[in-house]
């Protein structure tokens, strides 16, 4: 039992404040540790993805920070001389096709998130459920392979397009989008929907002009989330839509390139031949890293618009 | 205002309560959001019967046959199809296991941090902290733990190897050296690493949901803070947890590049997880081999693919079971 | 964005400048021509379209590098009109391509990129090494485990060897490069290598890392002290490098010697014909002027082509990744060793068969 | 603008559970109806059987008539979004839309169901509805600031300027001063005075002094213990019901004797 | 079992809100006593600083001293963590543990204090406790139970159980009838009538009959209006206070003028 010794109420038991104290500092400890390989990866990206920014075709390895990387594509760039190229193609890529498959699959699972919360009941809504997160499950190559073959068959053989890569990618996004969305539209309250109700308003017009836009800026970061897990697919972009070394805007005709492939690939080359001045030998590997830089980069910029969209929709706060 | 209760339908709009303008766009919206959901079901469908139809040839195929045709069968190695699936999914399980234990805890840990321990406006910040890590891509952490960690992870490993080495899985390899540190351990602790902000993100969103009531019914009893979690924010948010671990398992388990690039792999159902050319993972298996892979070689892989599908459905039936178990219990009340 | 569009054309214009050196071809040829297959020739190919854009500037030349896998599956189903790849049809592959190509003649193999396959290796202080293929397969297959083995000291008189354990990096992926590996160990080593040439890497007793890719490969090398490993010579950097015993003498790797045992070897049984340059490479050759550990890298064309245009963008950019500009392209940006000119002319022969076979 | 409305034999049930048995009264027009009674009752289930609002809750339904102006509310053909156009409702907790402005969420029941409003119709209506509800010389500043910066007692009143901006026929009030502090109380109370010259209004409140100071008409609810259903024990004019009640449940309850 | 409390100058903030000013009073030990008040005069946040709970709220604070038996529970040394066990809380709405059986509902506290309890000694503290608690009969059959299938009578009952197995000195009570229907009302009255015996009570309720029928004292607290802090009114025996308030205040709300 408790000594007294001090405190005239008496105090707790040893072991108990030394487990409370040891437990507050385990969550501590467990949330630095967390922090620690965060900060070192950006650290690392960072740090080797600025050396392609200090190369320009000019200048060779000497030059100064300048933003040719992002302006160039790789038509043409081959081995380790100038033009060093860039990935102004893979930055549209990556772009176009994610976002065709946000917008394929934000309408789908949003509305599933709706059905889920709104409207759903007994098996149907059970199963749906279930079969979200069975979803989630799925291999991202066998969703490149189905996207593939979808097209193979319909299409044509070799049909690799950008829209057969944004598929699927949304096949991949989807469950995502739901189930984020889904805990977003769960987390209105219902005195909102029942004050709407009571106004004559129907359920359609309420879903969308009270809980959706209540909920808004959840849905936007929860979309973030699941842009973000996609935008770094590789495999299913592979397989689906090839690669290509020029800019191409057009999601229905021809490859494209995207960051993820772009990365693996310039890895891939590793160091090149290179018994010149001008060249670079290791120019493949500053793609590579300055690409991963700038894919880090944008996924951020996207965290935060959300952030800015959620503050900007977020329900105005008091006084 | 006629007050004729027994209107017919034929001219609702006579009455003061007939159907209000816009209720065909109420059945609409509702068929829509219905159809969204039966359009997953549809695609989920779809991708399964792809599996099924693309994987059936190599089930078929006798083992010494497809052994011919695919270049990595080897039944006589003790690597049929089947075989080959079962290490595979043997290590997959490993490997998420690993992330699982490993993330679980410290993502559990970090949402506590922020709901509970953390000042609050401390606590927001962090929270966007451990959101980012959720949107690295996974080719970066690819790159960045085999350029980076791995080398860090050897000596631990080593020392691992050195005091824990009795217990079977820290066995080290025979030399007793770590002489790569491209093992199942650090795929598993670069999985940790990407799935702990998907954990962290979800149970923080539970606990912070904790009823104060339960929380003040503890505190009121005396309970010290770690108590109060223990009695009423652990009961509350387990299913919540569960929930949360499943989404990170989910990841954990379809997870490609950032594997690849860190293991060296093998095919066996070794224990012994700082030993290399043990585990591989399916998703993995079928990135090594389908670049060279021929036309029954690619049936073979979605096979194993087709195997990955169904162990996810295994681990969410499981976990929808674990929740449903204890809802006799639950916090909703 | 304008800005994004800029650069495309200044890049192009910049090569076109460039280009001036190189033949112009009398016919103007425009389209797409669209490739898939082995990443091995990937450097290589983008020198190759790079040039070949630059002196036809209506032609956009694209290659997947799925693998010589999905090449071939790609190239069977009509995707695209030509495959690269590290590896040969097999029979029935052969009896498809019969079905795809326009005509009965099917298919043809034609040897563009030849690259030596370094043993590549990493001991402080040792540039080279001399080594028989039985010791480089004791060494891969975990039977010689130390450096200062007899067997290695044997045959490396005067370099001061470590007594470190060997660790062996192989690829973990299915390649081309592993297969030729295995096979030279195969059919060279007189039975120390107990396993069959295979894509995949066997499992050996040896202590072995595996990784993903010929980057990977290289990197581990490097990193990993007293390590060996195998890979594109034009890859091995500063890393230390085997010379092969080749009948009575250690032939170090070079592009000569990768060429001359091209022309040294056997077309297989199963080609297609004379046409088909499906070569039997002969890992057991005395010549020393030869270096047998070396991958060939096909392009895998068809022997007719009944579309106008598709006819005339193959043959044109075949003939010119056999040219000896197109080969010393890939020489330069890849390390890859150029075809002997004989060979060069007989793939341009070929091709011109081809173009002619309207 | 003001209705009358006949409850014949009502009962409502949440699934298997009968929440409210056997109800029969009438609401007069232009008067104030309060509804007194014991926690779980069931005077909120049966205040939102009169706007059909009951049927948001998954497994609510009930059986019997609800008759307004000799209309039965739960006909054939009758649409509950129409009903809830011609009886408002304000709740026991202040729910001002969040992300609208003060003015926008008066005017919430005509943007929400997509109807133009010119402007200056619009700044009218804003106008009447906020002066009906009390509110207007505390907001007109400040119209576009969002309904949440009000103080409670001035976000309950918005929510009743919200209701009556479509111009229903009668309000049903959930305890629309539970969350209130007394000065806002009082504000509520005087702004239903006001209001019963032109709308039916159903009160519910726990609070016999507030029943007895702004209904006209009273009635009482009861339960028997848990799990039992509640039933209506009497009603009557206020006046005579409180200074005598003729059950002896009811006279228990206004004496505080329980409750 | 039971101690005095005295309480001097206290103020209590939210941040920079001042929610209660300077509030002086004792409590007798072995009494009953009743806070009453209109809504948000602060009578749960002046409760809740009596065992330190409102430093649960973030940015809560206090000004002054609450003296136990002479001990400033503010002081130095004193640990939150323990004043609470001396001084146990029973909440507004019933919350018994969902997960744990009605038995280890009631061992909650006294397990956080005595790691290891013999089962005999254990099932004994189950017993006595939940016959204190006036509960034993309804529910010995179904110990093991969750504590979640009880009625909320029982609940609170229940969690009145759990607050007096650890023994505390004091027992806080805010609204703990205000959910509960009016036959569960009655039993927990009946048990504060009990408890008086061993325990210093404090009991906040909305409801003048109940603090008349189970307080000895009564302290009437009140607010100006929105924002401005609630103070004490005036404190007095219930039955004078109730007889003859000397505030016109006190007397405006207890004979139900406001509030
Ligand atoms: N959504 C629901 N599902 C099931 N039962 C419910 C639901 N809402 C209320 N009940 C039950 O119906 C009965 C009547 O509840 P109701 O809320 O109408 O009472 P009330 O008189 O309004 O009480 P209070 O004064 O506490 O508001 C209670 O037994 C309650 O438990
Ligand atoms: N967590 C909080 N943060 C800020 N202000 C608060 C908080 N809780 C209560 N208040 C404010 O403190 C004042 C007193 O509130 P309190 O809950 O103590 O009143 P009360 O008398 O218990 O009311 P009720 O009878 O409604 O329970 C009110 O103005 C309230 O708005
Ligand atoms: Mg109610
Ligand atoms: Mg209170």
């Amino acid at each position: 039992m408790a000594t007294t010794v001090e405190s005239p109420l008496g105090q707790i038991s040893r072991s108990r404040r030394v487990k409370n104290r040891v437990m507050t500092i385990t969550m501590y400890a467990a949330f630095v540790l967390a922090v620690i390989p965060l900060v070192w990866l950006l650290a690392t990206v960072v740090i080797k993805g600025m050396d392609r920014f200090f190369v320009s075709d000019a200048a060779g390895a000497d030059a100064g920070f300048n933003l040719e990387f992002l302006n160039q594509t790789m038509r043409g760039v081959f081995g380790s001389e100038a033009p060093y190229g860039g990935i102004a193609h893979a930055v549209t890529g990556s772009l176009m096709m994610t976002l065709a498959a946000t917008v394929i699959s934000v309408p789908v699972g949003l509305l599933t998130a709706i059905y889920l919360v709104e409207y759903g009941k007994g098996k149907l809504q059970k199963g749906i459920r279930f079969f979200v997160d069975v979803m989630t499950g799925i291999p991202s190559i066998v969703a490149g392979l189905f996207a593939y073959s979808l097209f193979a068959i319909t299409v044509g053989p070799g049909t690799k397009l950008g829209i057969v890569g944004a598929i699927a990618l949304s096949v991949l996004m989807i469950p995502v989008v739901v189930r984020s969305s889904e805990e977003m539209l769960q987390l209105v309250p219902n005195e909102l929907r029942e004050a709407s109700y009571a106004l004559g308003v129907p359920k359609w017009l309420t879903v969308i002009k009270v809980v959706l836009r209540t909920s808004i800026a959840g849905i936007t970061t929860g979309v973030t989330l699941a842009i973000a897990r996609v935008i770094g697919e590789t495999a299913p972009l592979l397989v689906a839509v090839g690669v290509s070394d020029s800019l191409n805007w057009n999601l229905f005709e021809g490859r494209m390139m995207s960051l993820p492939v772009y990365i693996i690939s310039e890895y891939e080359k590793g160091l090149l031949p290179c018994d010149t001045a001008t060249c670079v030998a290791e120019i493949a590997q500053y793609r590579a890293w300055g690409a991963a830089l700038v894919l880090i980069l944008i996924v951020m910029g996207l965290n935060l618009i959300a952030r800015l969209i959620a503050k900007y929709f977020s329900p105005k706060s008091g006084r | 205002m006629t007050t004729s209760p027994s209107s017919t339908g034929v001219e609702p709009a006579e009455s003061d309560y007939g159907t209000h303008p816009g209720a065909a766009a109420n059945r609409i919206f509702k068929g829509l959001s219905t159809g969204a959901g039966a359009l997953i079901l549809v695609t989920l469908a779809a991708v399964a019967t792809f599996l099924l139809v693309e994987a059936w040839p190599a089930f078929t195929m006798s083992s010494a046959e497809l052994g011919e045709t695919v270049s990595f069968i080897k039944p006589d190695n003790g690597q049929s199809l089947m075989q080959i699936i079962g290490y595979l999914v043997y290590g997959t399980l490993v490997m998420s296991a690993i992330a699982l234990i490993i993330a679980t805890p410290v993502s559990i840990g970090i949402a506590l941090f922020i709901s509970h321990y953390a000042p609050r406006r401390l606590a927001q910040t962090l929270g966007y902290l451990i959101d980012l890590l959720a949107a690295v891509p996974s080719v970066v952490y690819g790159l960045w733990g085999v350029a980076i960690l791995v080398p860090f992870l050897e000596p631990f490993f080593q020392f691992l190897a050195d005091y824990l080495g009795f217990i079977p899985i820290f066995a080290p390899p025979e030399s007793g050296e770590i002489f790569t540190g491209r093992v199942a351990m650090a795929a598993g602790i670069v999985l940790a690493i990407m799935i702990l902000p998907i954990i962290t993100a979800v149970s923080r969103e539970v606990f912070l949901q904790t009823p104060t009531l339960h929380e003040e019914a503890a505190l009121a009893m005396g309970a010290t803070r770690w108590e109060m979690i223990k009695m009423a924010v652990f009961p509350f948010g387990r299913s919540g947890m569960v929930g949360a671990t499943m989404l990170g398992l989910g990841r954990a388990l379809g997870e490609t590049m950032a594997v690849l690039m860190i293991i060296s792999p093998g095919l066996t159902f070794s224990p012994n997880i700082l030993q290399p050319n043990q585990h591989n993972t399916v998703a993995g298996y079928i990135a090594l081999q389908f670049p060279e892979a021929n036309s029954m070689g690619v049936n073979s892989l979605i096979a194993m693919g087709l195997a990955l599908f169904v162990i996810t459905l295994l681990v969410n039936m499981l976990a929808r079971w674990i929740v449903s178990r204890r809802s006799e219990f639950s916090g909703a009340n | 964005s304008p800005s994004n569009e800029q650069p495309t054309e200044s890049a192009e214009s910049t090569s076109t400048a460039t280009a001036g050196t190189e033949e112009t071809s009398t016919v103007t040829i425009a389209g797409n021509l669209q490739g898939a297959g082995a990443s091995s020739q990937e450097s290589a190919m983008d020198a190759w379209r790079a040039e070949f854009q630059n002196a036809n500037a209506e032609v956009t030349v694209g290659y997947d590098p799925v693998g010589s896998g999905g090449g071939i599956e790609q190239f069977l189903s009509g995707a695209v009109p030509f495959a690269g790849s590290d590896g040969l049809l097999d029979a029935s592959e052969y009896e498809q391509a019969v079905q795809q190509c326009d005509g009965d003649g099917g298919a043809y193999h034609l040897p563009m990129y030849i690259s030596p396959v370094a043993v590549i290796f990493n001991i402080d202080g040792v540039d080279s090494l001399n080594l028989d293929a039985a010791t480089i397969a004791g060494i891969f297959d975990g039977t010689v485990t130390t450096w200062d083995d007899e067997a290695i000291a044997s045959q490396n008189e005067g370099v001061e060897l470590p007594s470190s354990t060997i660790t062996v990096v192989h690829r973990s992926d299915s390649s081309g490069t592993s297969e030729n590996f295995t096979d030279y160990l195969e059919q060279a080593s007189d039975g120390a290598w107990p396993y069959e040439a295979s894509k995949e890497f066997p499992e050996t007793s040896a202590q072995r890392v595996g990784a993903d890719g010929t980057s990977a490969v290289v990197d581990n090398v490097t990193t990993t002290a007293n390590s060996i490993g195998y890979a594109d010579a034009s890859r091995a950097g500063s890393l230390g490098t085997v010379a092969i015993k080749v009948g009575d003498e250690y032939v170090p790797f070079s592009p000569e010697a990768a060429a001359n045992i091209v022309s040294a070897s056997p077309l297989s049984a199963e080609a297609n014909g004379e046409n088909d340059l499906a070569y039997e490479i002969d890992r057991t050759t005395t010549d020393s002027s030869a270096y047998p550990l070396t991958l060939v890298s096909y392009h895998i064309v068809c022997s007719q082509y009944d579309d106008e245009t598709e006819r005339t963008l193959v043959t044109e950019f075949e003939k010119f990744v056999a040219s000896e500009a197109g080969q010393q392209a890939s020489a330069t940006a890849a390390g890859s060793a150029p075809l002997t000119a004989e060979l060069s002319a007989q793939i341009t022969a070929i091709l011109d068969g081809i173009a002619a076979n309207a | 603008m003001s209705k009358r409305i006949d409850i014949n034999n009502l009962n409502v049930y949440y699934g298997q559970f009968l929440a409210v048995e056997d109800v029969s009264l009438s609401i007069e027009p232009k008067s104030v109806t309060a509804f007194i009674g014991p926690s779980g009752c069931g005077k909120s289930t049966f205040l939102r059987t009169l706007n059909r609002m009951h049927e948001v809750i998954p497994g609510a339904r009930v059986e019997g008539e609800v008759l307004m102006d000799g209309v039965d509310l739960y006909g054939k053909d009758v649409d509950p979004v129409t009903v809830r156009r011609h009886v408002g409702m304000v709740f026991q907790r202040p729910n001002p839309f969040p992300t609208m402005s003060i003015a926008e969420n008066v005017l919430a029941g005509f943007r929400l169901n997509n109807k133009r409003v010119s402007r200056s119709e619009a700044d009218e209506l804003v106008e009447t509805s906020l002066r009906g509800a009390n509110l207007w010389d505390e907001v007109k500043d400040r119209l576009d600031k969002p309904g949440s910066s009000l103080s409670g007692g001035q976000q309950q009143r918005l929510c009743i300027a919200r209701a009556i901006a479509i111009k229903p026929d009668v309000l049903l009030m959930d305890e629309p001063c539970s969350a209130l502090d007394p000065i806002s109380t009082l504000a509520i109370e005087d702004l239903i005075a006001e209001l019963k010259d032109q709308y039916t209004i159903v009160i519910v409140t726990h609070n016999m002094q507030q029943a007895a100071r702004v209904s006209d008409r009273t009635a009482f609810f009861n339960i028997a213990g848990t799990g039992k259903p509640g039933k209506l024990i009497e009603m009557n004019d206020t006046k005579v019901m409180f200074a005598t009640p003729s059950e002896k449940a009811t006279e228990d309850y206004i004496s505080g004797r329980f409750g």
